[in-house]
């Protein structure tokens, strides 16, 4: 099992550099949805016997994060017609050092903590403080609010990642909430991006600066 | 009961003496200053013919007056009688009790109090300036008048003028805080009753007035109430002045008295001296001269409490 | 019970979407709040609630938070209607239904055991209330939804991080890894260290961008100033109570495992910081509603401040958390009234709300004394409590600190009020807002409370806070 | 206790009929007034009967936080007790026609905040527990606000209100410092448990009386913290400054009292309070000399006052701290005698400023004059409060300096070396500012009341109704018993002594009265005397030949302008004798350029310049504050990068103490 999930974990560390660096939209849009699928291979990979309560979840999981969420984000940039990320605040190429730093710090960071024994060698740990890292420097860096989004389900992703290896701790009722209450998080958000884009004509959050002191 | 009845009648003496004899006490300084300029001068009791002759003047009140115009003059009589009442002779007061130098200085700031209030009725600015002018420099008198008092209670150990100005076995060292005493309270006598290094009495050009511009508007009875006022007062104060320079010791009354009435003659004098041989100080030295009154006698308390 | 007081909101939400008419839509929710008053007495007077299977259970701190966000919602149902007919033009068929499933979130935060299913249902109220402060629907609003909805779900997504970290800890501790409150209480003190720590850090932060404290408070600005007067009510006063009482079962955890001194210190660091920010930034404020906000961040970092001091320090926090969710309802829904008569929330075209809006204006400055902490009014006792436990547990500085800042943002926000208050209002140019009976009602019922919760506190109350600081504040 | 209770309760349910009547004017006010005479009424029974000896301390059990609540009377609280109850009948019967005779505006919501004003007085001055004593306090400072700011549509009364409300704040900051720490130490709220706790260790009760001081302080007026006194006196309308001046000064000094009996008493409290007194006399009537707005200057004149109290008590404290009660009987006597006199004279005081302001339609002293002819009630009782404030001899004001005088000199008596010489010089100092105390309200008087009317408003003024007089006339009245009657303060003054500096200082006390009754039937000489030549002189003038315009140097045409004005009148006196750093600052605006530019001319008292100070430090600190804002004004994404921040130090720490703990 730790076998076949230590391979996914380092497509999903390339897949965050991925993000990290591309510019266009599309493409992370479409390194998101990779994501989504990569999660849904990780919970079957996990799950130690293929029981029919980690197929509902890693179906769920592609559903909502390779196909419902990339279609909602690619009409939200439909209706504000952009296609390129604006130059973000720090830079591709820097982000992308600032990611590999992120990396690497998950990974000591990761080495410190007393893990249970059968997650010592894996890469789990890591790759979710890695994934949630990149999240969160895709949210803090990025100047379009499409962006921003995809940092937010990348920061999901991660948190996603830490609960695999809880198997029966989180019961099959509430992981369905948590995926639900990520596609009502990103609908609304989505509802907002099309009323800024109708608003400013342009989704940038820069131009979110009117509420001063 | 014979003690008693001596006594009342001692006390009605004093009281008398001290209600007839001020206005000559003006005769003798005038009378000294005319000799100093080589005149006649006016009789000794022209003092008393003028009171008589307002007396009997009618009286004409402004228009912008009210009662309190009327009754600056009636204040002025009453307050110096009473601190009259005060100062005691051959070691005996009419009144006296513990505190009563307190009440003897506040007497005098009454009487002034219903003087300038009495001005400013009038709504003239003359009137007004003097206001002013006598109640800043009364209020720079008061310090030194106080701090002399002092020096006397702290010897006496006891705040009542009868206990202060009898007491006359004074140890030496207390001579030269004294001497500082008189001198300061002598300048205090000076600025109150407008003589000369303050404010000259007899001068009519009303800018440079303190004293006289403030009875400007007063006529008849009214003025002649004032003029007595003011000349009381210089009668108690100067009475003061006396009772510290000359202690007699417990002696027989008339020993006393008769050493009061040289005193006062002698102070009469001095002050007509001093008025002839000194000029009207400008405005503006004024305050210095009394704040330097006040250094000597609170000089005197440094030196008494070495 | 405790299953009611979740599905009786969650059905009237679902009439309020399928209702038509515009004008009796707004008439649900003082029903709907009537309604879930009426269980939560029942259920405050019985036992044991429990449903589920021990999934939903009123516990001694739900015991004390549930009646807070229930008095709180059926004041602002009141205060509903009024307000959402002076308001025809905006459609309410989101508002209301919107209203009545943050309030069943709500129900569902303070009673659910399982850690997991706290962390959907304040998730839940998150999105629930982005509608709500998005009622105004100009550039502005848009601006506060797009900062409170992002922060707020990066806030909560830490959170879900941190509840992993928590059961990672039971699970490294080789125990079942279970999310269930009672089971993490009984093992805490097997719990491995660095992991426990670590996810208090984690839950600390999540909850605390829910709770608005300082530095996750940069939301609370632009959101309480866009929002209108109830959704600000129920922000400040519902919302942050459940996030307190989220983290206050974190802290029980923490404590149980023996790491209670690391916790306080976090605690007392953050909430004079907290304090200091909401001083800082109140100075020379021109916008009365943001300064509530502020006013809301410095309220948060006293209520996590009570708990880091210990002691009497957990008593005066509780208490602290009643007093202020109710005197912020009289806070927000007076300056919604103001804001409505004045149409404008700078300071320099407000003016003389004492003269044209003579209740509103009047509770408005009675609401200032009493968040500024004057005796007559509530908060007095409380922070006098926290500021006595500081002084006699010899935490004389931090009690110093805590008096010190107190007075900064007492100078800080009556400049302000002051300045809406008195003096002579302008030419006003909307005649139609004025003073009516049911805008100003609800008001003056939750200021009665204040004035009540200031000179006498009754009893059941006391007993509850009694309970709930016991329930806390365990002594390792 | 019961009547306590009762009177408590009279005050408020009667303050809530008068708010729910607001729209009848008269009816509310009516309600209010009644409410208030009779809630003094019923208070008054206790505080005579704790004042002889009657005390008691009643507690019962309320919930939790408050703890155990009590409120009791001695005799303390009950000396400070019966003026501020007398004071309070008597203003709130003036208020009512005051505010009915003025603009129209809703009375009731005025009426509930004068009776709860009155309320928490009783509430502070009879509570015995730590809670009730802040409770009572904050509400006597927030109800005294809301009535400073009554017509809160004028600029300077926002201005006034604001730095009240800042002060009382700052007072209450101090004051729950005070308390917590005393609390902490005693272990319990109540104020027995303070008295026998164990004692404080040297630099704790440093601290203590320190925070005392200053929280009472502010209240009382002491130099540095009196800067709202005379912003809120000029501001709030007559009675109520006439209350807050007469009355919650009072308060002020009783908690320095009360907070003085907690702590272990140290030798330099006596010169600490007379070395403040001095500052607050000196600055006080260095600054009353200077207004030109007849409220400021008596407001400037009760900070002089709290100075002479304070020199009293000082002296008190001084007489125990060297052993001699004799000395601490006259400070005792001086401070308590000139409290209940000030109460009185200063009440007189600023009803007759209300009646003037009524009259006249202006504070201002320039527009004023000629009064005395057109108001003559109101001029002859602000003359007598005049004469009696500025301490001369017929009346109240002289008995409370003399006995200050006499108590420094016994202190100067009872002890050699420097301090003695400071006592001696101190009395000269006194005399200073006596004198100029006189020179100030000669001026008042004069500039007000007396020469010709200096404006058309002056020239219309009218006297006032009954509804005014009559309340100045009970306080005028209180004035003389006490001047020509000054032993009836003996035995209360007695009493209060007693519990504060023990019995032998009573029995001092009690010996002092031969003196008093010496001093009380001089007065009646005095006023005899008076009324005897002033009848002779009558009799004499009885007929004036003729009543033509003033005299004037033969000056034909006279006019109101040529009289001396307020500032003139001061001008010598603030030139020679106040030190320039607190004479009156002229603001010279001088015109520029070719054609005539606005110019302007204004003369600033020392105190709007240390208010000035005040408000800078207040800029300075929000412009700081403001600077940061930048914080807040950043992209979304930092807002997001503080959060990381803190996840990311939170997590280094726990991890640090982590390491360190294991």
């Amino acid at each position: 099992m730790q076998a076949v999930a230590d391979p996914l974990l380092v497509v999903l560390l390339l897949v965050n550099f991925f993000l990290l660096g591309s510019s266009r939209l599309r493409a992370l849009v479409s390194g998101s949805a990779a994501q989504g699928t990569l999660l849904a291979l990780l919970v079957l990979s996990v799950h130690g016997e293929i029981t029919w309560q980690a197929i509902a979840i890693a179906l769920g999981t592609v559903a909502l994060k390779s196909v419902v969420i990339p279609s909602m984000l690619r009409r939200a940039m439909r209706d504000a017609a952009i296609h390129r990320e604006v130059e973000p605040l720090i830079g591709f190429v820097p982000s992308l050092l600032l990611g590999g730093l992120g990396t690497g710090l998950s990974l000591v960071f990761a080495r410190t903590l007393p893990l249970a024994p059968e997650h010592v060698g894996s890469l789990l740990v890591p790759a979710s403080l890695a994934t949630a890292f990149t999240g969160f420097l895709l949210l803090a860096t990025r100047r379009r609010a499409i962006t921003q989004v995809v940092g937010y389900l990348a920061l999901e992703n991660g948190v996603f990642v830490m609960g695999l290896t809880l198997v029966e701790a989180m019961p099959l009722l509430v992981e369905i909430g948590v995926l639900l209450d990520l596609v009502v998080a990103i609908f609304v958000m989505g509802i907002i991006i099309e009323h800024i884009s109708r608003e400013f004509s342009s989704i940038d959050p820069e131009r979110l600066e009117s509420l001063k002191e | 009961m014979g003690r008693q009845v001596t006594g009342a009648l001692s006390d009605v003496a004093h009281v008398a003496a001290f209600l007839l004899l001020p206005p000559l006490l003006l005769g003798v300084i005038n009378r000294t200053k005319a000799a100093f300029a080589g005149r006649v001068g006016p009789p000794y009791l022209q003092g008393y013919y003028d009171l008589v002759k307002l007396w009997r003047k009618g009286s004409v009140f402004s228009t912008s007056t009210s009662w309190v115009f009327k009754a600056g003059p009636v204040v002025g009589v009453a307050t110096a009688a009473l601190a009259a009442a005060l100062v005691p002779v051959a070691g005996h007061a009419p009144l006296s009790f513990e505190g009563d130098a307190i009440l003897f200085a506040s007497l005098f700031a009454l009487g002034r109090f219903f003087t300038i209030a009495a001005a400013l009725d009038t709504g003239s600015a003359f009137e007004g300036m003097g206001a002013a002018r006598e109640a800043t420099f009364s209020s720079l008198a008061e310090p030194a008048l106080f701090f002399g008092l002092v020096v006397l209670g702290r010897l006496a150990r006891s705040l009542s003028l009868e206990a202060m100005l009898t007491s006359g076995n004074w140890p030496p060292r207390a001579t030269a805080s004294l001497v500082l005493v008189i001198a300061a309270l002598f300048i205090v006598l000076l600025a109150e009753n407008s003589r000369i290094p303050f404010d000259d009495p007899n001068t009519h050009l009303e800018l440079t007035m303190i004293h006289e511009v403030m009875v400007l508007d007063h006529g008849g009875p009214a003025l002649g109430a004032a003029l007595y006022g003011a000349s009381l007062k210089l009668f108690v104060l100067a009475a003061v002045v006396v009772g510290i320079a000359l202690p007699v010791p417990h002696g027989s009354p008339w020993l006393s008295w008769v050493a009061l009435l040289a005193g006062l003659l002698a102070v009469a004098v001095a002050i007509g001296v001093v008025e002839s041989v000194m000029a009207r100080l400008r405005l503006v030295h004024v305050p210095s001269l009394l704040v330097a009154a006040c250094l000597l006698s609170a000089f005197g308390i440094v030196l008494l409490a070495r | 019970m405790a299953l009611a007081l979740v599905v009786v909101p969650l059905i009237f939400a679902a009439a309020a979407a399928v209702m038509p008419s515009q004008r009796w839509r707004p008439w649900l929710l003082p029903v709907c709040a009537a309604a879930h008053l009426a269980i939560t007495l029942a259920a405050l007077r019985s036992q044991d609630v429990a449903a589920l299977g021990g999934w939903l259970k009123l516990d001694d701190l739900g015991r004390l938070v549930l009646p807070i966000a229930s008095v709180l919602f059926f004041a602002c149902s009141l205060y509903a209607p009024g307000y959402l007919a002076l308001r025809p033009e905006r459609s309410n068929r989101v508002f209301v239904p919107c209203l009545l499933f943050f309030l069943a979130m709500n129900s569902l935060i303070v009673e659910s055991q399982h850690l997991g299913l706290m962390w959907v249902a304040v998730e839940a109220t998150t999105l629930a209330s982005a509608p709500l402060l998005y009622f105004n629907h100009n550039a502005r609003s848009i601006e506060a939804t797009w900062k409170y909805l992002l922060i707020g779900s990066v806030g909560i997504a830490l959170a879900l991080f941190g509840t992993f970290f928590l059961a990672y800890a039971a699970l490294r501790a080789g125990l079942g890894t279970s999310l269930f409150f009672s089971d993490l209480v009984r093992e805490a003190p097997r719990l491995s260290r660095p992991w426990l720590l670590a996810a208090f850090v984690l839950l600390f932060v999540g909850y605390g961008t829910k709770m608005g404290l300082a530095p996750m408070h940069t939301w609370k600005p632009a959101a309480y100033g866009e929002a209108p007067g109830i959704v600000g009510t129920l922000l400040a006063g519902a919302l942050t109570s459940c996030a307190f009482l989220a983290l206050l079962r974190f802290y029980r955890i923490v404590a149980a495992g023996g790491e209670a001194a690391f916790a306080r210190q976090l605690m007392i660091g953050i909430g004079l910081l907290s304090m200091a920010v909401a001083g800082v930034f109140m100075a020379r404020q021109r916008d009365y509603k943001r300064m509530l906000a502020y006013s809301s961040v410095e309220h948060v970092g006293i209520l996590v401040l009570g708990i880091g001091i210990g002691g009497a320090g957990v008593f005066g926090a509780l208490l602290h958390l009643v007093n202020n969710a109710v005197t912020k309802g009289v806070l927000f829904l007076s300056a919604g009234n103001i804001h409505r008569a004045y149409g404008s929330k700078s300071i320099d075209d407000v003016r003389g709300a004492l003269r044209r809006l003579p209740f509103s204006g009047a509770l408005f400055l009675a609401g200032f004394f009493a968040v500024t902490g004057s005796p007559p009014f509530g908060p007095f006792l409380s922070e006098f409590t926290i500021a006595r436990a500081a002084m006699t547990s010899g935490q004389a500085v931090v009690g110093a600190l805590f008096l010190v800042m107190l007075a900064i943002v007492f100078i800080g926000m009556g400049g302000a009020v002051l300045a809406v208050t008195q003096g002579e209002p302008p030419p006003s140019r909307r005649e139609g807002f004025r003073d009516r009976l049911d805008t100003v009602a609800p008001i003056v019922l939750l200021m009665a409370v204040v004035v009540l919760l200031g000179v006498y506190v009754p009893a059941p109350l006391n007993a509850l806070v009694l309970n709930a600081a016991a329930f806390v504040d365990v002594k390792p | 206790m019961t009547f306590l209770v009762a009177s408590l309760a009279v005050l408020a349910g009667s303050g809530l009929i008068a708010a729910v009547l607001s729209r009848w004017s008269r009816l509310s006010t009516a309600a209010g007034a009644a409410g208030a005479v009779v809630g003094c009424a019923l208070a008054l029974r206790p505080a005579l009967a704790a004042l002889l000896g009657e005390e008691f301390v009643s507690r019962w059990r309320w919930t939790p936080p408050y703890g155990e609540l009590a409120i009791g009377l001695d005799r303390l609280s009950a000396f400070f007790l019966v003026p501020v109850l007398v004071l309070a009948a008597v203003a709130a019967l003036y208020g009512r026609s005051y505010l009915l005779a003025g603009k129209r505006r809703p009375l009731g919501p005025h009426a509930l905040f004068f009776n709860l004003l009155v309320a928490s007085m009783v509430l502070v001055l009879v509570a015995r527990e730590s809670m009730v004593l802040l409770v009572g306090w904050e509400a006597m400072s927030l109800t005294s606000f809301l009535l400073v700011t009554f017509e809160h549509e004028r600029a300077e009364v926002r201005r006034a209100g604001w730095i009240y409300l800042v002060a009382g704040q700052m007072g209450a900051i101090a004051l729950i410092a005070f308390l917590v720490l005393l609390i902490g130490h005693a272990g319990a709220t109540d104020f027995a448990a303070f008295q026998h706790m164990a004692r404080p260790d040297p630099w704790l009760a440093a601290v203590l009386a320190a925070l005392a001081l200053m929280a009472c302080g502010v209240k009382a007026g002491l130099v540095p913290l009196h800067l709202w006194l005379p912003e809120a006196h000029a501001a709030a309308p007559s009675h109520i400054s006439a209350l807050m001046s007469g009355a919650l000064i009072k308060i002020g000094l009783y908690g320095l009292l009360r907070a003085l009996t907690f702590l272990p008493p140290a030798p330099w409290w006596g010169p600490a309070l007379i070395v403040l007194g001095f500052i607050g006399a000196a600055f006080g009537i260095s600054q009353a000399l200077a207004q030109r707005d007849l409220k400021r200057a008596l407001a400037y004149s009760s900070i002089e006052n709290v100075g002479l109290i304070l020199v009293g008590l000082g002296i008190a404290y001084w007489g125990i701290a060297l052993r001699a009660p004799a000395v601490a009987a006259l400070g005792a006597l001086a401070a308590g005698f000139h409290l209940w006199s000030h109460v009185f004279m200063k009440g007189l005081l600023f009803l007759c400023a209300g009646s003037v302001l009524h009259g006249a339609g202006t504070r201002n002293l320039e527009a004023l004059g000629g009064l005395a002819r057109r108001m003559p009630w109101t001029a002859a009782m602000l003359l007598f409060g005049a004469v009696a404030i500025a301490g001369l001899p017929p009346l109240n004001g002289f008995v409370g300096e003399w006995l200050v005088l006499r108590g420094l000199f016994a202190a100067a008596m009872a002890r050699g070396g420097a301090p003695a010489i400071a006592a001696m010089l101190g009395i000269g100092a006194l005399a200073l500012i006596a004198a100029l105390a006189a020179l100030c309200f000669v001026r008042l008087v004069g500039i007000a009341l007396l020469g010709n009317a200096r404006s058309e408003d002056a020239e219309r003024a009218h006297e006032s109704p009954a509804g005014l007089l009559g309340p100045m006339l009970v306080l005028a009245a209180g004035c003389a018993a006490l001047s020509l009657r000054p032993a009836i303060a003996l035995a209360p003054v007695a009493s209060f002594a007693g519990q504060l500096f023990g019995a032998q200082v009573a029995a001092q006390v009690h010996a002092l009265s031969p003196a008093l009754t010496t001093l009380g039937s001089i007065s009646t000489a005095v006023v005899a005397m008076l009324i005897v030549l002033g009848a002779a002189l009558a009799a004499r003038v009885s007929r004036p030949a003729a009543a033509p315009p003033t005299w004037d140097c033969g000056y034909a045409a006279p006019s109101a302008r040529m009289q001396y004005t307020a500032s003139s009148f001061a001008q010598l006196a603030t030139s020679t004798i106040v030190p320039p750093a607190l004479a009156p600052r002229p603001v010279v605006e001088k015109p520029r350029g070719l054609f005539p530019a606005p110019a302007a001319f204004r003369s600033e008292g020392a105190d709007l310049v240390a208010a000035r100070w005040y408000e800078a430090f207040f800029a300075r600190w929000a412009d700081r504050f403001a600077r940061l804002r930048w914080l807040q004004e950043v992209a979304l994404q930092a807002y997001l990068f503080y959060v990381l921040l803190m996840v990311v130090a939170a997590l280094a720490w726990s991890s640090l103490r982590g390491w360190a703990g294991k």
